[in-house]
């Protein structure tokens, strides 16, 4: 138990294995755009790097300013141990999938209030777009994650996992709800179209604008790890779910493909595209979620 | 820009109230070039802007004022580094103009060519900054890929990337040779076949429609109040081009278009330099089919010093008409020079109107639409130090000038 | 022994992971496409680690071309004093090493040394693309020699 | 979404990027690099000084010194004319290497002066 919360596939695993799909992300990005691109491992050494850095203190930081981006680390953290990796999950108790949508929304929050503490204009302005962009793409996440568990019954996700691994894919039973997921994984990480709150074209680096060292490589770990987190959820609830480490890999790096597609393909929206996109994707996965409702 | 009197004041002191400011530069990952421009935002609409330049003036008239006319060259070429050697090739044009002397065919042509070459250089560059500016990295990365074959190409001919150094007074200071043609053209099939893709892909991607079209309108009576140039007026619907309202160099001889665009919006200014890229690249292709025919006289013989005169000459930039008035004094060095820009007149006009009730997150792509460099912009713009006078310049004088403008 | 370990990760880690920020003070911006064209595929200063990040908080490396303005001092000094620890400078262009063709100029107040401290000097005007990334390799070898373990 | 087909092509293409520091690019014939002097054939006589247009070089016409300093020189090539055309002596060339990056500002000068006359 403690080594499964630890090492595998608890904290150490989950930290590593981010930053390298992270840094997969990276180089697929570069080869897309016909560069050459960083090795896989660069989120690593930029990691180390940025640990190794000074750390500034603004002298118009609000309280809080270090605090935050430990808690947002934390939460999605906890998020990772909830959710099944290759069909294991290292913390399971009852009703998790409702505590892993909190804790996974609860680390978004709390980078979004890390830049409200740092009291920066170009920090303000990107924590606030951040939080309206929340309240665009919580709305299709939460809908497209209930249409399995209202199918299946139960709140677990390690359930959900297994169950489809004997009721074929719910992704294809519900592909609205699975494209509505899609859309909100790019949402909730940022990822192009959605890198509104830290466009570096207006805003500088928004949220983390104030940030140096340490705290910064924990906001950027935030997010390394909130994608494989989503990408292994999707894959859980989704995608035939997963029992052996082969079959999760190739499913998520499938899935971490098409992310990176989307992030290479497409422009930026703006805030209120942003909230007509997703909210549309909420409401064709309600489809889904009435055609549950209504036929079992 | 914000004056000092005291409505004016008043004005600004309600804003602040009103609204929060943003700055946006000197450093900012917006442009390249340091500018300072304040945003008044009232959430994420844009209230009210100040374009605050000056930041990379350095002095260039008056510096030229104390360097010889063959080092101005050099001087003038590097006002700024996009488009270089538009400068230099105006600067040396108003030269001759002084000294009434025209140039040789061939000079004419390799000029001409230089100076495709380089708006083909400076549209690409400013396709892939929108790119970047709408946050699509791959458009810009593609667009920057393809416009190393321009830079390849201006290498090859001039010895540099971005100042060319190839004027010189009374003609070119390089020959073209005729081996390098055949790869060139090969390029330029290349670079056409890739111009399509982009033409296609801004005019049809739906992400790049969502965040171009119906942004930053610059209405045509407003183009025609403030007098704003190149392909930002070309996009209001205005037909204005130096290259063809009053031709210079080859660009009378050769057969080519002026492009206009009725949009008006962000995505007609793209368009538009989208369709000058095919005309340049027809233009290229015209001066290398003739350059093997000609003789191989690239420069007249011209005097250091000249005469007390004064002259004018124009010239198209990629960016709009570039003026360059130059006064001798009967020595090797000028009297007076004066250089009017387009980006000036572009941005200092035009940005508050475009700006005003858009959104924060189109600032980015209006700004890039008019394809902003601060650098000929903050020049200086000094009054004639020595004798303290004044002169005033009166339009027809202006044309007087102007008639004495070689080919 | 741990210490000089972990202090030989980050020492590689640091020369892995250059971050920079470009910032242009008054040139002619020939440099600054230069320096921006390094971004590009056919360059393509990401795969030794390089992100461009234009916010002084998050680079470790400035880029710095054009002589420096008058008006603009101040807040080039901002931009380093912003820059945490550690941190090189590279003067890129013949304007920020000696200010150039703007040498003497009245409103100038380069050259870039005499404002900040400056690890490589990468003359040209501007200089090519490849010499911007070998002054860029050059600067991380510094680095090794600065904070040496 | 347009760029989709591109996307994919260049996954499995190799890519654009130059392998620099391995690989040295290939460089045109008539790139200018650097000023190269000739010290045996100039004759210190300052012309190139005086058209120069940053002030890059420095002759000292009765110490028969001449001085270069890479960091300030703007690669026109002016000076090669000048000293082609107008002096005839041609003893300044381009040369056409471009990694030039030191660590010292004082590395970037280049001093000649003018050699003795062998017996
Ligand atoms: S050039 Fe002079 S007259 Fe013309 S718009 Fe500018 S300031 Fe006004
Ligand atoms: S218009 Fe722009 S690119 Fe052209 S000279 Fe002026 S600053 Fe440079
Ligand atoms: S008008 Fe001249 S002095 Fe005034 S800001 Fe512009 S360039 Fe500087
Ligand atoms: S003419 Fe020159 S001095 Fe007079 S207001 Fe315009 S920029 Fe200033
Ligand atoms: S004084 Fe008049 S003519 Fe002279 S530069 Fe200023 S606006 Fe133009
Ligand atoms: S060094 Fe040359 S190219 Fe670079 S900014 Fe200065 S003048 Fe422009
Ligand atoms: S012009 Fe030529 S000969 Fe005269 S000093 Fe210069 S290099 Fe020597
Ligand atoms: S190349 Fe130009 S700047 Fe350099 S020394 Fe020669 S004349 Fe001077």
């Amino acid at each position: 138990m403690i080594f499964e919360i630890l090492i595998y596939p608890g904290f150490v695993f989950l930290v590593l294995i981010s930053m390298i799909y992270y840094g997969i992300l990276r180089k697929l990005a570069a080869r897309m755009q016909s560069r050459i691109g960083p090795p896989i491992w660069q989120p690593i050494l930029d990691f180390i790097k940025l640990v190794g850095k000074e750390d500034l203190n603004p002298e118009q930081a609000k309280a809080g300013f270090t605090l935050w981006p430990f808690i947002a680390i934390t939460s999605v953290l906890i998020a990772g141990l909830l959710t099944p990796i290759a069909g294991i999950v290292p913390l399971s108790f009852t009703g998790d999938i409702v505590v892993l949508i909190y804790f996974l929304a609860f680390g978004s929050l709390a980078v979004y209030l890390s830049g409200f503490s740092s009291s920066n204009p170009f920090g303000v302005v990107g924590s606030m777009r951040g939080l309206i962009q929340m309240i665009g793409y919580e709305f299709p996440f939460i809908v497209s994650i209930l249409v399995p568990v209202v199918a299946a019954g139960m709140l677990s996700p390690f359930l959900i996992n297994t169950l489809q691994i004997h009721y074929g894919w719910f992704g294809f039973v519900f592909p609205f709800a699975a494209i509505a997921y899609f859309i909100s994984i790019l949402a909730k990480v940022e990822i192009p179209p959605f890198h509104t709150p830290g466009a570096h074209q207006e805003i500088v680096s928004g949220y983390s604008t104030e940030y140096t060292g340490t705290r910064l490589a924990m906001i950027e770990l935030t997010h390394m790890i909130k994608l494989f987190v989503l990408i292994s959820l999707g894959v859980a609830l989704f995608f035939g779910g997963s029992a052996d480490m082969v079959t999760f890999l190739v499913k998520s790096l499938v899935l971490l493909f098409v992310v990176t597609l989307a992030r290479v393909l497409v422009a930026r929206f703006r805030i209120d595209q942003i909230l007509k996109f997703t909210w549309f994707f909420g409401l064709v996965a309600l489809i889904d979620l009435v055609r549950v409702m209504v036929f079992i | 820009m914000r004056g000092e009197s005291k409505e004016e004041k008043a004005k600004e002191k309600e804003l602040e109230r009103q609204t929060y400011s943003l700055p946006v530069g000197p450093q900012h990952p917006m442009y390249i070039e340091a500018e300072n421009l304040n945003v008044y935002l009232d959430g994420e609409t844009i209230v009210d802007v100040d374009v605050n330049v000056g930041y990379l003036h350095r002095g260039i008239e008056e510096l030229m004022q104390r360097r010889n006319y063959l080092q101005n060259i050099f001087v003038a070429e590097r006002i700024c580094g996009i488009c270089s050697g538009i400068h230099s090739m105006t600067y040396c044009q108003c030269v001759e103009n002084l000294l009434g002397i025209d140039i040789p065919e061939r000079a004419k042509y390799i000029r001409t060519l230089v100076l495709e070459l380089e708006r083909l250089h400076s549209h690409f560059l400013f396709l892939g900054v929108v790119g970047y500016e709408i946050g699509m990295d791959t458009v810009f990365m593609y667009v920057w890929k393809d416009r190393e074959h321009v830079m390849d190409m201006l290498e090859q001919v001039s010895g540099n990337r971005v100042n060319y150094a190839m004027p010189t007074m009374g003609g070119v200071r390089r020959d073209i040779p005729n081996h390098i043609i055949p790869s060139m053209l090969e390029k330029l099939n290349h670079l056409e076949k890739r111009t399509e893709y982009y033409r296609k892909l801004f005019l049809r991607d739906r992400t790049i429609i969502a965040r171009s079209r119906g942004v930053g309108i610059l209405p045509k009576k407003d183009v025609e109040r403030l007098s704003i140039v190149g392909p930002v007026a070309r996009a209001s619907g205005v037909r204005i081009d130096v290259r063809m309202d009053f031709p210079y160099l080859k660009y009378g001889d050769l057969d080519w278009k002026v492009i206009v665009e009725k949009g008006e919006d962000s995505q007609a200014r793209v368009m538009v330099k989208v369709l000058e890229i095919f005309q340049s690249i027809s233009i290229l292709r015209q001066c290398l089919k003739k350059l093997p025919s000609l003789d191989r006289e690239i420069k007249t013989k011209v005097p250091l010093a000249i005469p007390k005169t004064e002259a004018i000459a124009i010239m198209e930039a990629p960016r709009g008409e570039l003026v360059y008035y130059a006064m001798s004094n009967g020595t090797d060095r000028p009297e007076r020079m004066r250089i009017r820009t387009p980006s000036f007149v572009n941005i200092i006009y035009s940005l508050p109107i475009m700006l005003k009730e858009q959104q924060l997150a189109d600032l980015p792509i209006i700004v890039a639409s008019i394809d902003p460099c601060f650098s000929c912009t903050d020049r200086m713009t000094l009054i004639d130090t020595k004798s303290g006078e004044r002169k005033t310049v009166d339009e027809t004088y202006l044309k007087r000038l102007g008639e004495r403008r070689s080919r | 022994m741990f210490r000089r370990i972990g202090d030989k990760i980050v020492c590689y880690a640091r020369r892995k992971s250059p971050w920079i920020l470009h910032f242009d003070t008054g040139g002619c911006n020939g440099c600054a496409i230069e320096t921006f064209a390094v971004l590009t595929p056919r360059y393509d200063i990401e795969r030794f680690g390089g992100l461009s990040k234009a916010n002084p908080r998050h680079s470790d490396i400035l880029i710095i071309s054009g002589a420096v303005t008058k008006k603009i001092e101040s807040r080039l000094r901002r931009v380093y004093e912003q820059t945490p620890e550690p941190k090189a400078v590279i003067a890129v262009g013949s304007c920020a090493i000696s200010k150039g063709v703007f040498h003497d100029a009245y409103n100038i107040s380069g050259p870039l040394d005499r404002i900040m401290p400056v690890d490589v000097y990468v003359p040209g005007c501007p200089p090519k693309p490849e010499a911007i990334l070998q002054g860029l390799l050059k600067a991380l070898d510094v680095w090794r020699e600065r904070y040496k373990i | 979404m347009r760029l989709i087909g591109e996307a994919l092509k260049n996954v499995f293409r190799k890519p654009f990027t130059q392998k620099y520091p391995k690989v040295k690019p290939l460089v045109p014939e008539g790139l200018r690099g650097r000023v190269e002097h000739d010290k045996n054939k100039c004759i210190y006589c300052g012309l190139c000084a005086k058209y120069c247009p940053s002030g890059a070089i420095e002759v000292d016409v009765k110490k028969k010194i001449w001085r270069y300093d890479m960091g300030r020189c703007l690669f026109c090539s002016q000076c090669e004319e000048v000293c082609k055309y107008m002096v005839r002596k041609n003893a300044i060339t381009m040369a056409r290497d471009f990694e030039h990056a030191e660590r010292k500002k004082s590395r970037l000068i280049t001093i000649h002066r003018k050699p003795k006359p062998e017996k």
